[in-house]
């Protein structure tokens, strides 16, 4: 059983019709009064058509809070699909239903903390990285320049960043693990791609340090009555959408993971 | 004048047409943030087997046009478990409708005796219809002989409101209904999803790690609207009809087909609150023809 | 790397595996400003029947969620008409396959006769599942009895490559692909629509004038798939997949699960061009996965 | 039969995807180069997602043809149901596929004409009032001010011009047929609803004026594939999208039409 103190846990949930503030291919901002407080890491799902009158796509999409600024909710992502496109050219005032905040966030760090964020992983870190209050290391890496979703933003905050991308756009050429170093006394958080995360994974394991990940799955409902977002672990699986998307990176099958 | 939304549903008094369908809004405390479960006809709660249940490995849903597969497998707490935790849990006067599965008619009929046991229930769903679960289930709600079987197992196993769930997945579902009736059942509730499979053409595999599943959703409601119509043309049980539903026009349309009440299932994953505005939305479209009480509206298509 | 995108159906050499649907091309001079149809696998005219046969009053058709309904009801010119009209007007490389229609097994086979007798024709795919004409179709389709006395009927009136086209509206699509496979089809194409019903909630009547229709389109992809999942597995007759496609994933896709050829129906409503721009795709698909053939994809699913 | 020399029967067409200019809730201007030359009265199916993404709604909406300027489509509707309504929120530079141009349009008047259109109808006789040489009179009805559609441009033509809607915010009060009359000699042209399209066929008869109305069905295709589009007649159907969407008003079971 997952302790019962993780943030979020608990927190009031609710569904809030939003408007557009501003969209474009890698962020949404809305206004949404009355969307209740949430904790780093926590997500929200977002229905691009809040009456269901076009129900193609039907679902909606689970997104990663990146900020919250009175009532502004912002999400950053990359156009991968039909919903992260839509979400990228919607208009201002446009209706979007959202519904949470769901899941169990990011315990906030005690000591020396290491983010590392990978392509739109990046999108889960950023509150955490505001929030810590002891030394902090952010590592980010994506794709491509354009797809270092915030890095204005962590650059503006005091920690130690390092930068890396596949072309070299940006930062340094390459992963954003590789020549990664895990400091004595550092807790690692990470969000990305499940390749990144398992070499982070393994990187904690070798140096001891508590690893909490953030996955993702695909989700119908968000907050457990679809059954549909099991990841596996040692003893069975776990809902992502409320006994995740963060969870500790040693109890994962992850062998089993795509 | 405020329309009266009460309707019946094989002896059950429902406050309004709308049910949560089961599987699909979770032991009913996940919904209280977003229903309040007094303010719709009832709720249908997931599955339960008796023994707890581990369902597949993912991935167990997809998106599809207008819809979604599912291969859930009918993982649950166990109708135990159910009993101790889940349903103390809930508001004390929502309608609560249990819904029961096994993989042979014994097994069903144990999980109805635990149910009938307890307080709290209004009714039993058989469950003889998931299109994914590969021993049991879709050889009950495709095979009338098989169907009957397991009413007549059930049937004596409770003294409480037994509806069956239907499986669409039939040349005639106007038979399968006649079987209902003919053992005793209740009512009926259809349709369960329809058996689909979705392929990625990137992996050339099965999008869902069980390769076949459910298809539910908008995409199905014209087929559910066709099979209550054809169930309620060939019976005179009460029907609940189950398919797509996601606004009070098709609330309206599976009414008008015959259907006593509703349920409404994977709307709740596209709108959490989607029930309550669908009752809202009853209310109003009696309001705006006229209509005292919304069980006129029962068979009433006109053709 | 050109693909190679040839396929065979039933005998019949197909250019490439993308149709064009029965009912969904008319009788393809239509097509002509959008399609140049010697560049697709072929066409399947519109049903026909022995004499010219007239349609429902409208409303006919309707959109649904991802779908459309329609209830035509067979409306065509007749097969002589078509012979003497229609076939003449057809750019000569075209490959043809006529589709045939009645209310009586006697009464297909004569239609297949005179196809038969007429040149230019590549095969002809028997509609035994028409989902809202009342009298005969859906029957053929539903029953394996019927099934088996109808392909008995047209199996000797031709020579031409025989195709029957299975209804949905079944509970096991293997044991009716069976049928086809013992009573000497040459192969078979599925789905035909799915029985279907829209109701209009302000006027109370069902939206088609006919009452019942068939569901077409993307809505109803998954259930087309896993049915020539199932046909795939139960016989060794060539298939041919039909149902919702509209991209070349979506072709892929089918011919994963073992079709050999597709038709592109409802899509060409929604996008005249939808066939070609398939055909592309495909192309597309197996260089960018270098495939050298396209045939390599039939059954290849990894389950 | 119908004739064969009906205007736009043979003409050419095609599939163009074209451009939004501008759209707004009456109306959508697309940039559609290619798209074949068209008569008055023809129409096209606009189908609002080329790529086939997002197929609810699924299939495309007939709409005439207002106008053609260069390579300017511009379209005139009212949004009633999803279609229409998403017709008129497009931002500029979207995608439109325009099949067309679709249906037989009006023959030009020979003699003096009266051209009879009533709320969405008076987009299919705009470009008639237009290329008409004889003396010309227009009567435009409509429910309210907004939704007489075009009314400047039929304003800026040498016609006779009468208009009324039916909450009296523009013109006279009242229906279009109200106190309508035709003077001898003239040839009636008329699209709006059948209730309207029935009236002015009664009075045409009775003055025994020759009477063609561009009437609606539902429609998938647009060009003679779906067989769905059926108006009933006296001798049995007509397909509407191919020997329609003009028809002469003498030949309409006018009973049975909804
Ligand atoms: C808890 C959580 C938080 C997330 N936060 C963010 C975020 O902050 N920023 C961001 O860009 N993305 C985030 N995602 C991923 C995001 O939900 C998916 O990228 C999105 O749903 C894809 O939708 P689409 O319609 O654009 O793509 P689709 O058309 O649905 O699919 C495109 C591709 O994405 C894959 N995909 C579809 N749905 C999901 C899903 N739910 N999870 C993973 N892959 C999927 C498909 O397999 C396909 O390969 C998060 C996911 C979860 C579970
Ligand atoms: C040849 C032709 C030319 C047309 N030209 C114009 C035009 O210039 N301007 C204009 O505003 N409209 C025109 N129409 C009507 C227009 O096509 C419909 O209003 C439109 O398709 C409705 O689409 P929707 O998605 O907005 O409404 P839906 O959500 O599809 O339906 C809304 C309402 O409109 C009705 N409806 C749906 N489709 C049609 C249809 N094809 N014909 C009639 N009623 C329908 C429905 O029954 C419903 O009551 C034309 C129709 C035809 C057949
Ligand atoms: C994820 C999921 C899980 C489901 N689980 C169950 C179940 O446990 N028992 C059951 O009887 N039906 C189950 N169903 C079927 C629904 O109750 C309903 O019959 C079906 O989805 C059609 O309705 P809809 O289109 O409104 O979803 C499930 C459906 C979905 C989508
Ligand atoms: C309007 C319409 C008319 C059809 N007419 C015929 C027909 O005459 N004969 C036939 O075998 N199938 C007919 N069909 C069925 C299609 O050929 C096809 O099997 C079905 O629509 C499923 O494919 P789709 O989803 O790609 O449309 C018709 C379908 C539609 C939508
Ligand atoms: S997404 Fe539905 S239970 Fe987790
Ligand atoms: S709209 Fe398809 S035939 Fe006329």
């Amino acid at each position: 059983m997952r302790p019962e103190t993780r943030p979020g846990h608990d927190a009031e949930r609710r569904r809030v019709v939003g408007r557009v503030l501003d969209s474009g291919p890698f962020a949404l901002r809305l206004e949404a009064p009355g969307f209740p407080a949430h904790a780093p890491g926590q997500f929200a799902m977002l229905q691009l058509d809040p009456g269901l009158e076009r129900v193609d796509p039907l679902l909606p999409r689970p997104m990663a809070v990146y900020r919250r600024e009175g009532d502004a909710l912002e999400f950053r992502f990359r156009p991968v699909g039909r919903g992260t496109r839509i979400m990228g050219s919607l208009a201002p005032g446009e209706a979007v239903a959202v519904v949470g905040p769901l899941g169990r966030g990011f315990r906030l760090p005690e000591g020396a903390a290491l983010l590392v964020g990978g392509g739109t992983g990046i999108a889960s870190l950023y509150e955490l990285a505001r929030d810590s209050s002891g030394p902090l290391r952010v590592a980010l890496g994506a794709a491509t320049q354009a797809e270092l979703l915030g890095l204005e933003d962590f650059r503006a905050l005091d920690c130690e960043l390092s930068v890396s991308t596949e072309d070299g756009s940006a930062g340094r050429k390459g992963r954003v693990t590789d020549g990664l170093g895990i400091r004595p006394g550092e807790s690692v958080y990470a969000c990305g791609p499940n390749g990144m995360l398992r070499a982070v994974a393994a990187l904690a394991e070798e140096a001891r340090a508590p690893c909490s990940v953030s996955l993702e799955s695909t989700m119908a409902c968000g907050f457990g009555i679809c059954l549909g977002c099991v990841v596996p672990v040692r003893d069975g699986f776990r809902y992502l959408c409320t006994q995740g998307p963060v969870l500790d990176a040693g109890e994962l099958c992850w062998e089993d993971l795509p | 004048m405020t329309p009266d939304l009460s309707t019946e549903l094989a002896g059950i008094p429902l406050r309004n047409p709308v049910l949560l369908a089961s599987g699909t809004a979770g032991y009913g405390t996940e919904m209280l943030p977003f229903v309040q479960l007094e303010q719709l006809g009832g709720l249908v709660a997931k599955s339960l087997t008796l023994e707890p249940r581990t369902g597949n490995p993912p991935p167990r849903i997809a998106e599809t046009p207008a819809g979604m597969l599912n291969a859930i497998s009918l993982e649950n707490v166990g109708v135990d478990a159910f009993l101790a935790d889940k349903l103390p849990a809930l508001p004390p006067h929502a309608t609560l409708i249990a819904s029961c599965f096994g993989t042979e008619p014994g097994l069903y009929a144990r999980v109805c005796e635990r149910l009938d046991a307890a307080d709290g229930l209004a009714g039993i769903e058989i469950n003889a219809s998931c299109p994914h679960v590969k021993s049991g289930g879709i050889e009950f709600g495709q095979d009338p002989a098989s169907l009957s079987e397991l009413i007549r197992a059930c049937r004596p196993a409770t003294e409480l409101p037994l509806l069956v769930k239907l499986s669409p997945n039939v040349t005639s579902i106007a038979e399968m209904a006649r079987v209902c009736e003919g053992e005793g059942a209740d009512g009926i509730c259809l349709i369960n999803a329809v058996q689909a499979l979705m392929v990625d053409p990137e992996t050339r595999r099965p999008v869902l790690a069980n390769g076949l599943g459910g298809l539910s959703g908008p995409a199905i409601l014209p087929i559910a609207l066709r099979m209550v119509y054809q169930a309620a043309q060939a019976v005179s049980l009460p029907i609940c009809g189950i398919g797509g539903i996601r606004s009070a026009a098709d609330a309206v349309a599976f009414l008008l087909c015959g259907a006593t009440a509703i349920q409404v299932g994977t709307a709740n994953y596209a709108n959490p609150s989607a029930a309550v505005e669908i009752r809202d939305g009853l209310a109003d479209y009696c309001r705006r023809h006229g209509i005292a009480a919304v069980s006129e509206l029962i068979g009433a298509l006109r053709v």
